[in-house]
Formats: C-alpha cells, sequence, structure tokens
C-alpha cells in the first residue's frame, strides 16, 4: 500500500466488459480524489460530416454503424427525426412493428450487458465465460434471452447487427403471419426465464453508489417510455424533445472524442435504465411493479449498482410487451408509408438501452443531409459517471489497493453500460497518488 | 468404382506411410480399413481417386503405384498448391483421410504392346506415369523399348530417385532428365540436359512409327511433346495426354472439368491426343 | 511457388486474442451474440485477449489475432504494429478492418476539409484530436501484413467460426467470390431488381450476408464488399437506366466500403461516361 | 374422347387431401413477396387465384386480375429443379474422434413431394435432368429417391410471356410424358389425361367425369393459343448446335461480354443447369462436418479455377461456355437439348440479356 504523500501511478491497461475504447485517469491527493477523468479516445468518426449531403434512407444504414450493440437505437432515433421532418404519422402496424423490433434490441443489450458483462463484477469472476463454469445455468438462461432479442430483431430486420429492415416511413417488408407466430412460444417460455433473472439478481450484495443528480428520461402518456416526444425529469419538469437544448448543453471535454452532456447550469445528468424505472414506474403494470417491489429495493432509488435490477425488471416488461404485440399481428401489404421529402429541421428521441438517444436532422428540399447532430446516452451520462466514480469510490475507501480501487472503479463504470464507441472501448486506469 | 451406392461419399483410409519427397511434395501410401474394400479394390494405370481431407474438402489426385506392390496398398504423391494440398502436407503415418475411387480413363497399356513406349513428363505429371511404367517394366516381353524423359525445374526437385534408377537399370529401359531453369551436375545415372523434354525427342533411338507415347504435365508442354513425335513419325493416335480441370465430384454431375462436350473426370482424364487437339486449342473452353 | 509454411506449425492448443481498433464493435458481437459457441470454442482455444468479452492481455503472444477496425490514430498505428509483432496470424474481419469500413468516407475530403470537420464536431482544439487523428481511415493491411480476411459489415457468427475453424485446420478460410445474386437464387428470392424495380448492387457484391437485403425485398447496399468479378460499368448502366442521377450512384458505392478499389474507382468522371 | 377426364376447381381440396392421405407434402404456385413460386399449400384458396405475370427481358410482374383461373399466370419464379437437385445440402457427414477415426455417413434426405402444376417446359427440365443425375455414368441416389417420390401434376399452358420459346426449341406447351397426371385449366376447372398409374389412382379418387368434346376443345385451342403467342424465332437446332461450335471466336462474345454482369441469375434460374460445387462446414470443436453441395454457375470466377489457373477468367470465356454447353455440347453429352425455352434467364437477367437475340446474332 501506498504511502499518503507519494505519488503512485496505477495502469490498468483496459476497462473490459464495455463497449469502445477509453481511459480512466484518478489522482489521489492526500486521501482525495483530486482528478477523475473518464477520457475516452474511440477514434473519431465524423458520421456527422461524413453524411452531410447523403438522402434519407442511406443515412439510416449508416447510422447503425455508429455502434454494434444498439445499432437500431439510431436507426430509429433518426427515422422519427425524418418521419417528423416529413410530417409522416405511422400508421399503427408501423407503430407496433417498431416497438416490436425496438423491445428485441432492449431485450438483447439488456441481457447481454448483466450476464456477460455485469454479473461477473458481482460474482468476482473476470469474465462472463470464467463465470460460465460455475454458473453454466444463470448463463445460459441469460444467453437465452439475448438471442431472443436477437431473433425478434432478425424478424424485422435480417440480422441483429447492422438490421437492414427499417426505413423512412415504415419498414421494407412485413412480416408474415406464421413467422411471428412462431416468436410466441418463444417469448411465452422466456417470462419464466425473466422473472428468474430478476429474482436471481435481487440476491446479489448491492455496495453503495448513490447518484445525486437529475434523472432524465422520456414519457410516454400511457405506457413504459421507448418512444415519445415529452422529456420528463427528476425534478418535476416535463418538456418536449424540440427543446432539448434549452435544458442541456452538449460540450466537447478536453481529455475526449466524445461530447458530454450537462443541465444548462453545468450539473451532470442520469439517463437510462434507473431513471426511467424510476421516472416512470407508475407506468409499469402493476403486477411488474409489484415484482419489482418484491427484489427488495425501495424505489425510486438512486443506487447505481441497482441498474442490472432494473435492466431486468425491463427486460422482463420487454418481453411481455413483445408477446402481447406478436398475439395481435395481422400482415399488411403496406408496410411502409409515402413521404414527399422537403427543407426542414427535426428532433427525432428513443429510449435506447442505455437511456434517450436525441438526434437532429437539418435538411434541404430533397430531404438530402445538410446538418447532423448524434447526442449518444453514453456521452449524455459521462459527467455522471465521473461525479459518480469520485463518490463511489470515496465511500469504498480511498486507501484500499490499487486493484481493490480499480476493479470499483471499473464496476461503477459498467453499471452504465457505456458505449463508448457510440459516444465517440476500453478502458485504462491511470491511479495517480499524491 | 468401388461404393455401394452413393458415388458422393468417401471411405476411410488410413495412411501407412507419410513419405516427404521434397519440401513442397508428399506422398501418401494408403490403406482402405473396411477389410471388403481392402481386398476389392484395384485400379488401372492412368487413373485417379478422390482425397478427402478431413474438415476441408477432396482433391483429385492420380494413383502412383505401390512402391513396394503390396496388394491393398496404394499411394499418392501430392504437390503443395492451395487449402487442401497445403492441410494435407501436415498428415502424419496413422492418420486418417476418405477416399472415393478410381475414377477415370487409364492409359492404352494393351494398345502399347509389341510397341515402343515412351513415357515423357513433366514436374508432377510423373506420378500418374509410374503405374504405367510399372506395368511395363513387370511384363517386359510384351512391350519393346521403354524410354522414360522427365523435366523439371531444377534438379532439386527431383523425386522418385530410386525408382528412376531401378527403370534406368531395367533391361531395354533408359531414364533421360532435362531441367529448365539451371544447368544439371550429371549424377553419373542417366543422361541429364539443360532445356525442355522435347529436347530429346528428335534424337531418340526408337522405332516412331511403331510407338506409343504417354505424356504428363502442363498443357503446353503435353502439346509441344505430342507435335515433336508427329513430326518425328509417331501416329497421333498412339500420343496419349492426361487432362486436368477443377473437378468437385468427379462422377460428371458437378459440371467443373468441362472441355467442350468433355467432361474430363469421365471420358479422361487420359486421351489420345486426336480428341483433345482441337479443344485445348482454343483458348479459355 | 507455394508457402508450404504457412499454418503448419500450429499451436495444439492455440492462443487467441481479438482486438478493436475504429470501430462500432459489430463483428465482435458476431462471436459474443452466439456466447455457447464462444463457451465451445473456449474449451479448445486460449482467449487470451477480448476486451468486450473480459479477458485482457493487450500484447500478449498469440497464435491468431483477430482485428476488429480501421487505422485511424497515430495510436493505432503503434498498436497494430505492437499486435503484429506478437501475432502469428491476423485475421482481420469486417469492413473497418478491410477497406476502412464507413469512416473512411473521411478520406475523400482533403486536410483543410478535415480540420473544418474536427472543428465542428470537437470545437475544443485538443491534442486527442488534432495531433492523434490521421488525414485518413485505413485498412489494417494497410499498415502491417495481414494473412486472412472475411468481408462484412458485420461480418456474421458462422462466417467467423468457420474460418477459426479452418485455421484450426491449419487452412486458410475459403472467401466468398460470387455476387449476392447466387445467393438470392439458391434461396429462391425474387429478385427484387427485377421484380420490383429496387436498385441493388447485388450483381457487384460478394455474398457471405445470406442475401439480407433482397429477402427484405430491398436492394443490397454493399456491406461485403466488391465480389471477385464486378462489371463495373454494366452495373453503371444499369443504375442508370433505373432513374438515377450520377450522384446517387457515387453515392451508393462510396458508402460501407468506399476504399475497396473496385468501388473506389466510381467517380463522377466516370459514371458520366 | 375418353380418356380427358373434367375435375371442377371445387375438387382441388380433394387433391390437396389425397395427397396428405397418402404422405405427400404439396407445393403449388403461390403468390409470395413480389412473385408467383412453388410453396406448400394447404387449401384451394393458397393458389394464385386471378393473378397473372408479365415477364419481358429483364422485368416481371404480376397483377390481380378478374381472371377466374388459379393458373392464370405463365411460368413460377422458380422451376421444380430446387425440390429434386437442392440449392444447398448435405450429402454426408462425417465424425471424427479422438483417436482420429473417420466414420462417414452417406445423407439422404427425401419427402414426399406432389408438385401442383408442372408447366411442360419445367417438366421437360426434369426429363434432362434425369439424364444427368440418374442416367448417367453413376446415380445420384439423392435425386433418384426423390423422383421415385414425387407425384407430377402437369399444367398445360393456356398463354405465353414474351421470353418463352419452346415452340423456336420445336417443343410445344402441352405436356407430351413424364407427368402423373397433366391438366387444361379451362374456366371452371381442369380438362385431365392420365400419364401412370399413380395418376389413374388419384382420378379414381376424385370420382370425376370424363370431359365433353367442347371442355377439351377449349382446352387444346387454349393450348394452340399459347403456342401462337410466342414470337420468338431461332433456326432449326440442330443448326444451332453447329453453328455456335463453329463460332467461337465471333465478336458477339465480347460485346455480350461487356453487357453481362456474370451474377449468374441466368444459370441459376435454369431448370436444367447442374453444375455445381462442395464445400466442408465443420462443428466449433472440429469433432464433425457435414460435406455440402451447393449449386456452381459456370459465371463464377471461379469454376473454371485450376490450381492457379482460372481457363475461364474473361467473362467472355463465361457466357460463351454457358451459351455452348447449354445449346450445343449438351447433345454431345446427354443426347438431349439444355434448353427448354421457358425463357426464365431471360426474365431474371437484370441487364436484358436475352439468349434467343444472342443465338440468332451468332448464327446468322
Ligand atoms: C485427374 C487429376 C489428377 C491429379 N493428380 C494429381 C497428383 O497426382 N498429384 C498432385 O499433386 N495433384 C494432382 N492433381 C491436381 C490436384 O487435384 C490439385 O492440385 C488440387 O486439387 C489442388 O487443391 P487445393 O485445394 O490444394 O488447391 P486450391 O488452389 O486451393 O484449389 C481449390 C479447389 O480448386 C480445385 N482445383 C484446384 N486445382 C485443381 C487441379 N489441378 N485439378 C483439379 N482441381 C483443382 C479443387 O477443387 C480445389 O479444391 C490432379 C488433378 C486431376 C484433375
Ligand atoms: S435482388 Fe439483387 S442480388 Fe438478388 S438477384 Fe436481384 S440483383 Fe441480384
Ligand atoms: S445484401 Fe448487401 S447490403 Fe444487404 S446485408 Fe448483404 S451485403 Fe449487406
Ligand atoms: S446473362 Fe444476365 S443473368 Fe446471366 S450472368 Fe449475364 S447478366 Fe447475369
Amino acid at each position: 500500500m501506498n504511502v499518503e504523500n507519494r505519488t503512485t501511478k496505477i495502469e490498468v491497461p483496459i476497462l473490459a466488459r464495455v463497449e469502445g475504447e477509453g481511459a480512466l485517469d484518478l489522482e489521489i491527493t492526500a486521501g482525495k480524489i483530486t482528478k477523475c477523468e473518464l477520457r475516452i479516445y474511440e477514434p473519431p468518426r465524423y458520421f456527422e460530416k461524413f453524411l452531410e449531403g447523403r438522402e434519407p434512407n442511406e443515412v439510416i444504414d449508416a447510422v447503425a454503424r455508429i455502434c454494434g450493440i444498439c445499432p437500431l437505437a439510431y436507426q430509429a432515433g433518426f427515422s422519427n427525426a425524418y418521419e417528423a421532418a416529413f410530417g409522416v404519422e405511422l400508421t399503427p402496424w408501423i407503430y407496433d412493428m417498431r416497438l416490436l423490433m425496438f423491445l428485441g434490441e432492449w431485450i438483447e443489450s439488456h441481457y447481454l450487458h448483466t450476464h456477460l458483462l455485469a454479473a461477473p463484477d458481482f460474482l468476482n469472476y473476470r469474465s462472463g465465460i470464467e463465470m460460465a463454469k460455475d454458473y453454466p445455468n444463470e448463463v445460459l438462461r441469460g444467453v437465452r434471452l439475448q438471442h431472443l432479442g436477437n431473433e425478434i430483431l432478425k424478424l424485422l430486420g435480417g440480422r441483429s447487427v447492422h438490421p437492414n429492415g427499417m426505413k423512412v416511413g415504415g419498414f421494407y417488408r412485413a412480416p408474415r403471419e406464421e413467422e411471428v407466430a412462431a416468436l410466441i412460444p418463444k417469448l411465452e417460455a422466456a417470462l419464466k426465464d425473466a422473472k428468474d433473472v430478476v429474482e436471481w439478481f435481487s440476491q446479489l450484495p448491492f455496495p453503495d453508489a448513490e447518484v445525486p443528480f437529475k434523472m432524465v428520461s422520456l414519457r410516454h402518456p400511457t405506457e413504459y417510455p421507448v418512444f415519445a416526444t415529452e422529456v420528463i425529469t427528476s425534478d418535476g419538469e416535463t418538456f418536449n424533445i424540440n427543446d432539448y437544448d434549452e435544458h442541456f448543453r452538449e460540450f466537447h471535454a478536453r481529455q475526449s472524442t466524445a461530447l458530454h452532456s450537462t443541465t444548462i447550469a453545468g450539473e451532470p445528468i442520469l439517463l437510462g435504465p434507473l431513471s426511467r424505472i424510476n421516472l416512470n414506474f407508475d407506468r409499469l403494470p402493476p403486477h411488474i411493479q409489484e415484482m419489482a417491489n418484491a427484489t427488495g429495493i425501495k424505489w425510486p432509488s438512486r443506487n447505481m449498482f441497482h441498474s442490472i435490477i432494473a435492466r431486468s425488471i425491463e427486460g422482463y416488461w420487454a418481453i411481455e410487451r413483445a408477446l402481447e404485440i406478436c398475439r395481435n399481428y395481422t400482415y399488411t401489404d403496406k408496410p411502409a408509408l409515402e413521404y414527399t421529402p422537403k427543407a426542414a429541421n427535426a428532433w427525432g428521441a428513443v429510449e435506447a438501452p442505455r437511456g434517450i438517444q436525441i438526434d437532429h436532422v437539418q435538411l434541404d428540399e430533397r430531404g438530402y443531409a445538410t446538418a447532423i447532430r448524434i447526442s449518444a446516452p453514453t456521452s449524455q451520462n459521462l459527467p455522471c459517471i465521473e461525479a459518480n466514480l469520485r463518490s463511489s469510490l470515496e465511500t469504498f475507501g480511498l486507501d484500499k489497493p490499487d486493484d481493490e480501487l480499480r476493479l470499483h472503479a471499473e464496476m461503477v463504470i459498467r453499471n452504465y453500460d457505456p458505449c463508448i464507441s457510440c459516444s465517440a472501448h476500453f478502458l485504462t486506469l491511470n491511479i495517480t497518488r499524491q | 468404382m468401388l461404393y455401394t451406392n452413393d458415388a458422393y461419399t468417401p471411405h476411410e483410409a488410413e495412411i501407412v506411410e507419410f513419405i516427404k519427397d521434397h519440401h513442397d511434395i508428399f506422398t501418401i501410401r494408403l490403406k482402405f480399413i473396411d477389410p471388403e474394400l481392402d481386398s476389392k479394390y484395384s485400379f488401372r494405370p492412368g487413373q485417379f481417386n478422390m482425397i478427402y481431407f478431413y474438415g476441408v474438402g477432396e482433391v483429385a489426385i492420380s494413383i502412383v503405384n505401390d512402391r513396394n506392390h503390396q496388394k491393398g496398398r496404394f499411394e499418392h504423391t501430392i504437390q503443395v498448391v492451395g487449402r487442401v494440398t497445403k492441410g494435407m502436407m501436415k498428415l502424419q503415418t496413422g492418420d486418417k483421410v476418405g477416399v472415393r475411387g478410381p475414377f477415370g480413363t487409364s492409359w492404352p497399356m494393351a494398345e502399347a504392346k509389341g510397341k515402343d513406349v515412351v513415357i515423357v513428363t513433366g514436374g508432377l505429371g510423373n506420378a500418374p506415369l509410374v503405374a504405367a511404367t510399372e506395368e511395363v517394366l513387370q511384363n517386359r516381353n510384351e512391350y519393346g523399348k521403354l524410354r522414360v524423359i522427365h523435366g523439371i525445374k531444377s534438379q532439386d526437385w527431383l523425386i522418385y530417385q530410386d525408382m528412376y534408377e531401378r527403370w534406368h537399370n531395367s533391361p531395354d529401359t533408359k531414364v533421360m532428365m532435362a531441367t529448365s531453369n539451371e544447368d544439371p551436375v550429371d549424377n553419373g545415372k542417366w543422361e541429364w540436359k539443360k532445356g525442355f523434354v522435347t529436347a530429346y525427342i528428335p534424337e531418340l533411338d526408337i522405332d516412331f512409327a511403331n510407338s506409343v507415347v504417354m505424356t504428363v504435365g502442363p498443357e503446353p508442354m503435353m502439346l509441344a511433346v505430342a507435335k515433336e513425335f508427329i513430326k518425328a513419325g509417331a501416329k497421333p493416335d498412339n500420343v496419349f495426354l492426361s487432362l486436368e480441370r477443377s473437378m468437385k465430384c468427379a462422377i460428371g454431375h458437378c459440371g467443373h472439368c468441362q472441355l467442350g462436350s468433355q467432361f474430363i473426370c469421365k471420358d479422361g482424364a487420359v486421351y489420345p491426343y486426336p480428341a483433345c487437339e482441337k479443344l485445348l486449342a482454343v483458348k479459355g473452353l | 511457388m507455394s508457402t508450404p509454411d504457412k499454418l503448419i506449425n500450429f499451436a495444439k492448443r492455440p492462443k487467441i486474442a481479438v482486438h478493436k481498433f475504429s470501430s462500432c464493435d459489430g463483428c465482435q458481437l458476431a462471436l459474443i451474440n452466439d456466447a455457447v459457441s464462444l463457451l465451445e470454442l473456449a474449451t479448445i482455444v486460449d482467449i487470451v485477449h477480448f476486451a468486450e468479452a473480459g479477458p485482457l492481455d493487450e500484447f500478449a503472444e498469440v497464435d491468431l489475432a483477430i482485428i476488429e477496425g480501421s487505422v485511424n490514430t497515430h495510436h493505432d498505428v503503434h498498436r497494430i504494429e505492437m499486435v503484429r509483432a506478437k501475432a502469428k496470424y491476423v485475421l482481420s474481419v469486417g469492413a473497418c478492418a478491410l477497406t476502412g469500413g464507413i469512416q473512411a468516407l473521411r478520406n475523400f475530403t482533403d486536410e483543410k476539409e478535415l480540420r473544418h470537420w474536427q472543428h465542428d464536431v470537437y470545437p475544443e482544439e485538443t491534442e486527442v484530436i488534432i495531433e492523434g487523428d490521421l488525414a485518413t481511415a485505413k485498412p489494417i493491411s494497410a499498415y502491417v501484413k495481414v494473412d486472412f480476411e472475411l468481408p462484412g459489415c458485420p461480418i456474421n457468427t458462422g462466417q467467423i467460426l468457420r474460418a477459426i475453424r479452418q485455421i484450426l485446420f491449419g487452412v486458410e478460410p475459403e472467401k466468398n467470390v460470387d455476387p449476392v445474386c447466387t445467393t438470392c437464387k439458391h434461396a429462391g428470392v425474387t429478385c427484387v431488381m427485377v421484380a420490383k424495380n429496387e436498385s441493388c448492387l447485388g450483381p457487384v457484391v460478394a455474398d457471405g450476408c445470406d442475401a439480407i437485403c433482397p429477402k427484405l425485398g430491398r436492394g443490397c447496399y454493399g456491406c461485403y464488399g466488391p465480389a471477385k468479378y464486378a462489371n463495373m460499368d454494366a452495373m453503371i448502366a444499369k443504375l442508370k437506366e433505373m432513374g438515377l442521377s450520377d450522384e446517387q450512384i457515387k453515392h451508393k458505392f462510396h458508402h460501407i466500403n468506399s476504399q475497396a478499389i473496385t468501388f473506389h474507382g466510381v467517380t463522377a468522371r466516370t459514371i458520366s461516361q | 374422347m375418353s380418356h380427358y377426364y373434367f375435375i371442377p376447381h371445387t375438387k382441388i381440396d380433394q387433391i390437396l387431401s389425397y395427397f396428405e392421405g397418402n404422405g405427400y407434402k404439396c407445393l403449388a404456385p403461390r403468390h409470395l413477396e413480389g412473385g408467383i413460386s412453388y410453396a406448400p399449400i394447404r387449401k384451394a384458396e393458397d393458389l394464385p387465384w386471378g393473378y397473372v405475370d408479365e415477364q419481358k427481358p429483364g422485368h416481371y410482374q404480376i397483377t390481380k386480375t378478374e381472371n377466374p383461373q388459379a393458373f392464370g399466370f405463365t411460368v413460377p419464379t422458380a422451376s421444380v429443379k430446387p425440390m429434386l437437385f437442392k440449392a444447398k445440402e448435405t450429402v454426408w457427414k462425417v465424425k471424427r474422434d479422438d483417436s482420429g477415426k473417420l466414420g462417414f455417413e452417406s445423407v439422404v434426405d427425401v419427402e414426399k413431394i406432389a408438385v401442383f402444376g408442372v408447366r411442360p417446359c419445367d417438366l421437360r427440365g426434369i426429363e434432362i435432368q434425369d439424364r444427368v443425375f440418374q442416367h448417367n455414368s453413376y446415380n445420384d441416389i439423392r435425386y433418384s429417391k426423390r423422383r421415385e417420390n414425387q407425384f407430377i401434376i402437369a399444367m398445360n399452358c393456356g398463354t405465353s410471356h414474351f421470353n418463352c420459346f419452346c415452340v423456336a426449341l420445336g417443343d410445344y406447351p402441352r405436356a407430351d410424358k413424364g407427368y402423373d397426371l397433366a391438366l387444361t385449366e379451362i374456366n371452371s376447372g381442369f380438362v385431365a389425361e392420365i400419364g401412370s398409374d399413380k395418376g389413374r389412382e388419384l382420378l379414381l379418387y376424385l370420382e370425376v367425369d370424363a370431359a365433353t368434346g367442347a371442355q377439351v376443345e377449349h382446352a387444346l385451342n387454349l393450348i394452340d393459343n399459347a403456342a401462337q403467342m410466342q414470337h420468338k424465332q431461332l433456326p432449326p437446332i440442330k443448326e444451332v448446335e453447329a453453328k455456335l461450335m463453329a463460332n467461337l471466336e465471333h465478336e458477339a462474345w465480347d460485346d455480350v461480354a461487356s453487357r453481362c454482369l456474370s451474377c449468374g441469375s441466368c444459370t441459376n434460374s435454369c431448370p436444367t443447369c447442374f453444375c455445381h460445387t462442395e464445400r466442408d462446414i465443420p462443428n466449433v470443436l472440429g469433432t464433425e462436418t457435414e460435406h455440402t453441395r451447393e449449386w456452381d454457375s459456370c459465371f463464377s470466377i471461379d469454376h473454371s479455377y485450376t490450381h492457379g489457373e482460372t481457363y475461364r477468367e474473361n467473362p467472355k470465356y463465361r457466357y460463351r461456355q454457358w451459351l455452348t454447353h447449354k445449346f450445343s455440347t449438351w447433345r454431345d453429352q446427354f443426347r438431349t437439348k439444355g434448353c427448354v425455352g421457358c425463357g426464365r434467364c431471360v426474365t431474371w437477367c437484370p441487364v436484358k440479356i436475352d439468349v434467343v437475340d444472342e443465338i440468332n446474332t451468332i448464327c446468322k
């Protein structure tokens, strides 16, 4: 262990089990954190720029490539923006299919994160592969659920990574009834798995990681939010996504290739499953509220480690909702609406698995992009992650050995399921002690 | 061919000996595991087998012979070319492969009786003519003179040295070699020339009009050999060559080995020169 | 002559690393999304480095390094050289690693314009951006020797598992050379170009994706890169006949695999000819 | 005229239940995803009632009409070939145990299939493939078993599309042999002819009456009408066969090669093309592998690849291989034509290359 007044540099080469590349610089002076910077050095890719001059559906195909884990969030965010720009009102069929497909992404992403990325932390394994040796049934159950999410994505998009089915105005193809029907028994069987997952996770030991910041999510008029145009915060504000810029500020932090967001006043904000469930608990069906309460957690919760529970509850909800859509499915030969491109400015938002994904397009009269903005949930969360790290590490005890500090720091970061490729994956932790 | 009812499925065979002939060439000596196949299997000189390398694929390989003339054994000499053959290079004695065959037509051993026989090969083209040469030697009295001409890039590519020596020392048999890329060093065993195999043809001490020529090598070489022999007085119908094209099925179903109307796998690979002369003259056929 | 040494002395229990460069992580998901196969694979090989899945040992000596992503920064250049030096074989996977990927669209800008781009997206002039960033996003093979390549944006699970398996058998992975049309016809897909008058790049794009787009009733946009033989003149003539503008045609090829030579050469001038 | 029977449309469901009762999976043309293709059917209403198709070079379109017929279209998008010679199938498997022992197992996957509505050209396509896979030096057991287990209801043509040219090849849009039952659709049903004992049994089961003279005449008129709709012309086929091989260096090969995408859509939709490749698909652990057979095409750049040399690298050689094989060397190989005139290669060529035009140019 280090003597209090010496400078020590500790390097954790890479933060594992997150998506993308980054590093953490931690400086501890006289038992206090003096620097805590998440350095995202995922190389810049300039989507915002090279998509200028492109036609709408090319943009939909292209933005998927921002992230392999949540490609649909970008496709959905941008189609929402284009549809708003062109004044396209989705038919209930298209809306349901968009939702179904998106739930597929939630299911896939949530169970991948909870089982293969996060759970090993709570059970002291370095990876899901290692954990699978001792917890084969649990890991396989998670994998089954993840596959089910992928299957939904495949049904509508042909594949789960960079799906190809969505276009502005709807879909290229409507699945046949028998294809949708084939999902029903699988979704039914998954409900039990998903319920067992919630119970399993609620028995995990949860350290403390208090998030004192403003929580933000979308708010849907009637149900748990996936697609919506209303934003809600833990301070009771509600506003339309079109006014996002009046409430939040996106800026470039020097150490990072990812943009950061805060409130206009410079306060960090938290997006994602924990914010969603806290702010929309009332939108969960009663029996799921009961399930959430049975975990022993008092909602709303500000403990960031409860995100894994929030994800598993959302997973259950998503499966149930997907099942409902599949049971009510009827085929249509009009899976997309026609539209007339025009010059416009528009926002589009979705609740990506990691939080609000908000996109903005400025279009010329042909509907070709003249300016594009992409705000990924991870980049909006970055200031919050940094702040949360500080407080959680302090609570954990800064005198702990470097290895333990490093593991704890990684664990805190992983709770956010950061998607670093999106935000601008892996992370080098430099601890300097003075 | 040896098969019960499915011409596509190979049979398991064991490598009883793996011989490394050269850094790029090796010989596998095989035996079928199934005792019935083992006792029934036979082939005619010039035919080939499909050899299957586990997990990767099948390749067409001529049946050399068994160097020790042991019943139930057969050999393949293989040059490393691409995916399958590179993988096969790593096989060892005791490993298993799949085999189907034999396929294709054979050398005109009966027609050659009573005639002088000239074997002209280039590169690994010697492998498909070993069995034919051995057959002449085993029935030495039934054939006329035997001349074996072999061409290689350089002397370090020479395989089968013991065999060539034995042949050269057999009655009324001569082995001659050519190297194209370097001046050969006389090994004191047989004649060497710098250049191409065709250089030997005009000066051969045989009765051209009553000879049978069998040649395997690159297509331009075989064509040059055929023309040279015909010029020297050989009958075109008595010049035979063996063609190579990609083969997947070896039974005339897959379409890859077509040359004009010919399926080389079943209508060949051994052809009398007049039967393929025109086809080979068309580029890209 | 052939190289018989290639792949001959592969370790009985090989060490494998998966590295990420500039990318979306989507190709790594081809392994992670089929966790059952990944766990199975882990019983016969040692996965020593695979950040997204957990194991970390970035510069360990390995038999096979699987590389995702393009080289965009000085840091990337340094890292790929290290990775190459420590790996017996390098398998590049995905459009980014093979052709630079979608981010290689920056390669069409000049340095001055790129500065504008940098400034527009990252107003703080930091070293992370200005000095770290290269003017081009390039394939792995532009910097180090690559032994095998798998195309796709993203690659798929069957493709990578088969390739790893073939490498373990000691042979090169098979290549997909035929166009997407082949898969369409094998799968009984009604051609969208003929039956729906949808523009489709399938005739000049390599198969391997299982013709996902035509199966969804839309045209292929080329994420598996060019087929081995591509009659670009005939393809462009067809797109023109369908009413696409020169700009649209250019954008079609300057998309996911813009730096593949076959597609890179499609410029306003070649189209108008 | 007693060898003609009449099956009213109302009996289609009975035909389907006959097949089901006898263990057949029934495939019939259906309207799916913008095309009419063979797919399993359960009831008469699954048939593409009222649909007609328009096929031209590089063009295919179907339209729903008031036409009371189920078979008012011409040829389905794909032929019967994929049911017999599958686009991709495992032909054998091999397991390797720890000692390295290889256990080979040949895979023969056969279903009893009844095809309802095979056009005469496709019927001839089957006959040609029989010669390749059955009546050849070696018999493919997969193909043969499928053939034995196939029930064929042929459907004579009542209309031709723009690309049809069976007549130019010396054939006629009427099934002459190789069927169990041959039908011609008239307004309210089908005029039927028996082609085999299997077909006779089905007719007995259906308890149908003989067709009236008027019905038969109507049917035959429709077929004649279909024949007359065809406008494509070719020199006599023997002449084509000779002239193509005599013109291997004709400049037209270069011209067509510059237009051809080498996409293989023509060969892959042809009912008689048989080229295939083989490939191993091992499992992850490497303990088992499946050896598959997949359609290949002479348009594939690797089709002629032989260690280091690609004999037909130039697209003109690939196009020449396709045309000369199909319309000339086929005769030497299988004592028959290689083309049945269904026109699919013309319809599905994205760049509208028409074999008939190309042949006429070269044989001029
Ligand atoms: C009748 C006949 C006899 C042969 N005898 C021998 C022999 O005795 N020794 C020997 O070393 N080689 C012989 N060959 C050549 C041998 O088949 C090829 O070298 C081998 O197929 C190359 O396969 P590969 O996978 O290693 O190479 P790749 O270049 O990777 O080949 C890929 C595929 O192309 C096809 N192919 C490539 N080259 C050939 C070829 N020359 N002939 C047929 N198919 C080919 C195969 O289907 C192969 O799987 C013979 C070929 C034929 C046709
Ligand atoms: S849909 Fe596209 S890829 Fe498929 S056959 Fe048509 S042109 Fe080719
Ligand atoms: S069809 Fe083309 S664009 Fe679509 S997934 Fe395949 S390669 Fe990509
Ligand atoms: S003729 Fe047409 S269908 Fe055939 S390969 Fe050429 S472009 Fe494709």
